[in-house]
């Protein structure tokens, strides 16, 4: 019902966005990366404005990374629960896998910050305007960020902490 | 007066993980917080990617030691939602049940590590004990006392084994019985009221802001429970309330752990009055080796004793997963929350603030 | 246990109270930390045996290495290491730090831990129950008779091993080498 | 006869003040429902510190200890043992100054090792014991006022024939008033905050290793004992019981029975301090202070008070 609603409004506001709804309680919203952060805040000005993840995924075959911010929304009273907390809206965006930069957003939603840090050291994915893009989980130096699916950790092992043994 | 840098951990007595804190201190005062994780990160979701769906419920359970039932649980959820099973009553009744078990099992955790944290050993020593109690139940229903393994796609390993349900609630009673003296010893005493009122307070504006969930959201009368919210489980199946206090302090929060670790117990109670007496536990998956999930990513959510656990996961149509990404309550409470909420505390509150909003460091690493 | 026998006490004083004194350095390096705080607390008690946690490095004497060491906390663990003073003991807790156990391919947690600092003994299994934990504290109190617990005499000695193992890992360290060339 | 003296009654406050720490570590083991350790424990911890090999960090770090440890055996000294006091001249002012010598010692010694965690910890040492010591001298003073002397062994001689200052009328409100601070004097919770393991790495201990970790165990055990001593000795009549056996007084016999009856009490209220040890968290400072500057000082101002006008 909400979901319906909500799908409505989102094509009217923003027409070159694919909205589907494949799995129960999921709204997930494909957008090219222009677009992708004034739907953040129209979709925060909607009342979703608990901010659940940032996550990244890389799509090594298409050389493209793609992010995904999935936002849901916090009860409008205390103790009343309605359709729209149910809601998990999946937004996602695809930048280039060879210049890996974004914006940041944490004028729009503030824990954005850990996750666009964590994305930035295991990824690679430079975000502009994060005040402090800092290693937080990393000492060691990587040649390649590890996350990436062209990173072979096994390899790395090897080289690194001695044999290790075959597998499969 | 003179700034000092204090590292308040990872080797610390009054850090619980491998964590750390870097403080700005000046006289007793923190000036600027710095959380600085990464002591216990292993790459997990990189791992997963190169094992299959079934080989990874050994790793999973491993992000978080306090309470791995939960991460089990939501990727089971997350599996289950891309291939499209269901869970058989039965299944979903017992499922509940080993997740409040584990709630209550995870509170009693926090509460050593809390009353441990003022220093108050002899509540901590209760607490451990009787989460001791509790994880002999584990161990017979699922051979491990700390990991579990016991949750799969589709269900739950094996059923109860025979008068397990009798004993579980006899270790519940013994629990439930010491709830009077943990009031009078613990909840009522004053000088817990002196240390933990007023202290690290997270209101709820700033709790939205910062993507606060679980009890820091409930110590502000928010009523944010994702059973209620998204029922996932056996959970809309019996009454049971959200229970919540007011002050967005560490005493609301810690009254907040109370109430529903009281709630867990009488919703045990009752899971077990209304479950199907007999039935499927499991619905049959495919050989594991060979099994591969559709095309898709989902994203799916439970509540843990933490707050919001989601999972987000895409699948392209192979054998292993393509990426999994775990949205652990602990990793905004821990690196976006407390770094604001410190500000301004005394150096006496660190673990105190810390782990009433309960910060437990395997999960922000991963 | 001869911890009543005073006999021994009068002869070698030093050997029973490094035996009957073992304090652990509160360090959580890793996941095997859960089953800490019910050895030390009331159901299995390990203050029975002068097993306690204590804050420092400085004041303890015994390491347990409490599951897998990632980069990061090898860096802690060995400062902390050799900040305690002699004669020091460590037991490494768990199947991770022996071979890296589950995490063998992982980018980010070191495999064999004795590469990096000298270990006393292994306690294997995970989660090895609080027991193993009272069953490796009998075995340390036997190689500390027979003074077969030495590992701080083996860092000492071939300290240069030790050592560019962990340059190895870290590249340039920012500490000093603890012993000099001799 | 007096250097026997000089060497026994340090002796044997290490030794009570060793058995303290033990004690406490059985009792807490008992009441959090553990078997515990050995009584003995702490003096295994001790012949393990004197073992071990240790880092200094200059003179003062050695010295500071030396200084403390040493001044805490003097205040040994100048207290009554029994119906022995080695040193009765100055009697509790010349105790009150001395007390200062022990977290002093302390202080310049973890002060040298620059540890952080140290000097917070010193500085919540002094300010809690500022806090003590405002009713602390009131106490003294109501004491002293209503005795007419300084000479604590007098104090404990007339307590002997005029029944224990505790049970007497002008002076109760005093013995509550110290007794409400005696968790402060002893350090143990809620007043454990200059040594909070969980707050700041046990504070001036931290860089303590070896055989510094091993005197300053025994400085807070003989810390302990000075505390204990004080209160009996003032409140509750020393080495007498009822004058129970005053057929003995001035033989060997009596003064070793006047030994043993000081001990049994301080070890009663050593016990009743656990116990208070066990159903508390520890206050933050400002906490304690607020604490230690209301009910206790006010106990103690309406007892000097009341002996003012008692006489």
């Amino acid at each position: 019902m909400i979901m319906e609603e909500l799908k409505s409004k989102l094509e009217k506001a923003f027409g070159s966005a694919k909205i589907s709804s494949n799995y129960s309680n999921n709204l997930a919203i494909e957008l090219d990366e222009t677009q992708a952060i004034s739907m953040l805040s129209y979709l925060k000005n909607l009342g979703y404005k608990h901010l659940a993840l940032i996550s990244c995924v890389d799509w090594i075959e298409d050389n493209q990374f793609e992010l995904v911010y999935v936002l849901s929304a916090y009860m409008p009273s205390d103790d009343s629960y309605s359709e729209k907390e149910k809601l998990n809206i999946i937004v996602k965006t695809r930048i280039s896998r060879e210049e890996a930069k974004y914006i940041s957003i944490i004028d729009i939603f503030e824990n954005a910050e850990p996750y666009e840090r964590e994305i930035h050291e295991l990824f690679g994915i430079h975000f502009e305007g994060h005040p402090r893009l800092t290693p937080l989980f990393l000492v060691l130096k990587y040649d390649k960020p590890p996350f990436r699916k062209d990173f072979d950790t096994r390899q790395f092992v090897d080289d690194y902490f001695g044999n290790i043994p075959p597998v499969e | 007066m003179r700034e000092l840098e204090l590292y308040f951990g990872p080797q610390h007595l009054g850090m619980v993980g491998n964590f750390s804190i870097t403080l700005q201190v000046e006289g007793d005062r923190i000036v600027k917080a710095d959380a600085n994780p990464g002591y216990l990160h292993r790459g997990f979701e990189k791992l997963m990617e190169q094992r299959t769906w079934m080989q990874n419920f050994p790793l999973v359970c491993r992000i978080n030691v306090v309470e791995p039932d939960h991460i089990e649980l939501i990727y089971s959820m997350g599996v289950e939602k891309l291939a499209g099973i269901e869970v058989p009553p039965r299944g979903k009744f017992i499922r509940s049940i080993y997740c409040e078990m584990a709630r209550v099992g995870s509170h009693l955790f926090g509460l050593w590590a809390y009353s441990n944290m003022l220093g108050f050993d002899t509540v901590a020593q209760w607490a451990m004990y009787h989460r001791d109690l509790l994880l002999d139940r584990f161990e017979e229903l699922t051979g491990a006392r700390v990991y579990h393994i016991y949750l799969r796609p589709g269900g739950v390993r094996r059923d109860f084994p025979d008068g397990f349900e009798e004993r579980l609630v006899n270790t519940l009673h013994s629990i439930g019985g010491k709830v009077p003296d943990y009031n009078a010893t613990f909840f009522e005493n004053s000088v817990f009221e002196k240390r933990a009122k007023g202290v690290g307070v997270l209101t709820r504006e700033e709790g939205m802001k910062l993507g606060a969930v679980g009890h820091s959201m409930r110590a502000n009368g928010m009523k944010y429970d994702i059973r209620k919210i998204e029922p996932y489980a056996a959970y809309d199946q019996v009454d049971w309330e959200v229970h919540t206090s007011e002050g967005g302090d560490a005493y609301a929060r810690l009254f907040a752990i109370r109430d529903e670790m009281i709630e867990s117990v009488h919703m045990i109670f009752k899971l077990l009055d209304k479950m199907p007496a007999k039935g499927e536990v499991f619905t049959k998956t495919p050989n594991p080796f060979k099994w591969r999930v559709p095309e898709g990513d989902a994203y799916v959510r439970c509540e843990s004793s933490r707050g919001e656990l989601g999972l987000y996961m895409v699948s392209d149509g192979g054998i292993k997963p393509y990426r999994v990404h775990f949205r652990t309550p602990s990793y905004t409470h821990g690196l976006a929350a407390l770094e604001k909420v410190l500000v301004g505390e005394s150096v006496a509150d660190v673990g105190n603030i810390m782990i009433s909003m309960y910060v437990v460091a395997p999960e922000i690493d991963r | 246990m001869d911890r009543n026998q005073l006999v021994k006490w009068i002869k070698a004083p030093a050997k029973m109270g490094h035996k009957y004194s073992l304090h652990v350095v509160y360090f959580c390096t890793g996941c095997g930390i859960i089953e800490i705080p019910p050895s030390i607390t009331a159901r299995w008690d390990a203050e029975r045996f002068g097993v306690i946690p204590v804050a420092t490095p400085r004041q303890a004497n015994l390491f347990l290495i409490t599951g897998y060491v990632s980069t990061k906390t090898l860096k802690a663990i060995i400062r902390t290491y050799e900040q305690m003073p002699e004669p020091k003991y460590t037991v490494g807790f768990g199947s991770c730090p022996i071979n890296g156990g589950m995490y063998w391919d992982s980018y980010n947690t070191i495999k064999k831990l004795d590469k990096y600092i000298p270990i006393d003994g292994w306690i294997a299994g995970c989660m090895p129950r609080p027991e193993a934990v009272f069953v490796a504290v009998t075995h340390l109190w036997t190689l500390i008779d027979k003074e077969m617990a030495d590992g701080y005499k083996r860092y000492r000695e071939k300290y240069d091993y030790y050592r560019a193992n962990q340059e190895k890992v870290f590249g340039e360290m920012e500490w000093p080498p603890l012993y000099g060339k001799e | 006869m007096i250097i026997v003296q000089i060497i026994l009654v340090p002796i044997i406050a290490l030794v009570m003040g060793l058995l303290f720490m033990g004690l406490f570590r059985k009792m807490m083991a008992r009441i959090q429902w553990r078997y515990g350790p050995p009584i003995t424990q702490p003096l295994i911890d001790i012949i393990r510190m004197f073992s071990q090999k240790t880092v200094t960090h200059g003179f003062m770090f050695e010295a500071g200890l030396v200084l403390s440890l040493a001044g805490s055996i003097v205040v040994a000294l100048f207290l009554p043992m029994g119906n022995i006091t080695v040193f009765e001249t100055g009697g509790l002012l010349v105790v009150l100054y001395l007390m200062l010598l022990g977290p002093l010692g302390i202080a310049l010694s973890s002060g040298e090792s620059g540890n952080p965690n140290s000097s917070i910890g010193i500085s919540r040492k002094f300010l809690l014991a500022l806090g003590y010591e405002v009713p602390m001298l009131l106490v003294l003073l109501a004491v002293m006022t209503h005795y007419n002397t300084i000479s604590l062994a007098e104090i404990v001689r007339i307590q002997a024939y005029r029944g224990w200052s505790f049970g007497s009328f002008p002076l109760l409100l005093s013995g509550i008033a110290y007794f409400l601070i005696l968790p402060a004097i002893l350090g143990i919770r809620p007043f454990e905050i200059a040594g909070a393991a969980q707050e700041i790495s046990s504070g001036p201990k931290a860089e303590y290793g070896g055989k510094f970790m091993a005197f300053s165990t025994l400085q807070h055990g003989l810390q302990e004992f000075i505390g204990l001593s004080l209160f009996v000795n003032l409140f509750l009549g020393g080495g007498d019981l009822f004058g129970l056996f005053g057929m003995y007084a001035n033989t060997f016999l009596g003064n070793l029975l006047a030994i043993v009856v000081l001990l049994i009490k301080m070890l009663l209220v050593f016990a009743v301090g656990v116990c208070i040890n066990a159903a508390f968290p520890r206050f933050r400072i400002e906490q304690a202070l607020n604490y230690l500057w209301t009910w206790p000082s006010l106990f103690a101002f309406a007892g000097i008070v009341v002996i003012m006008i008692t006489g």
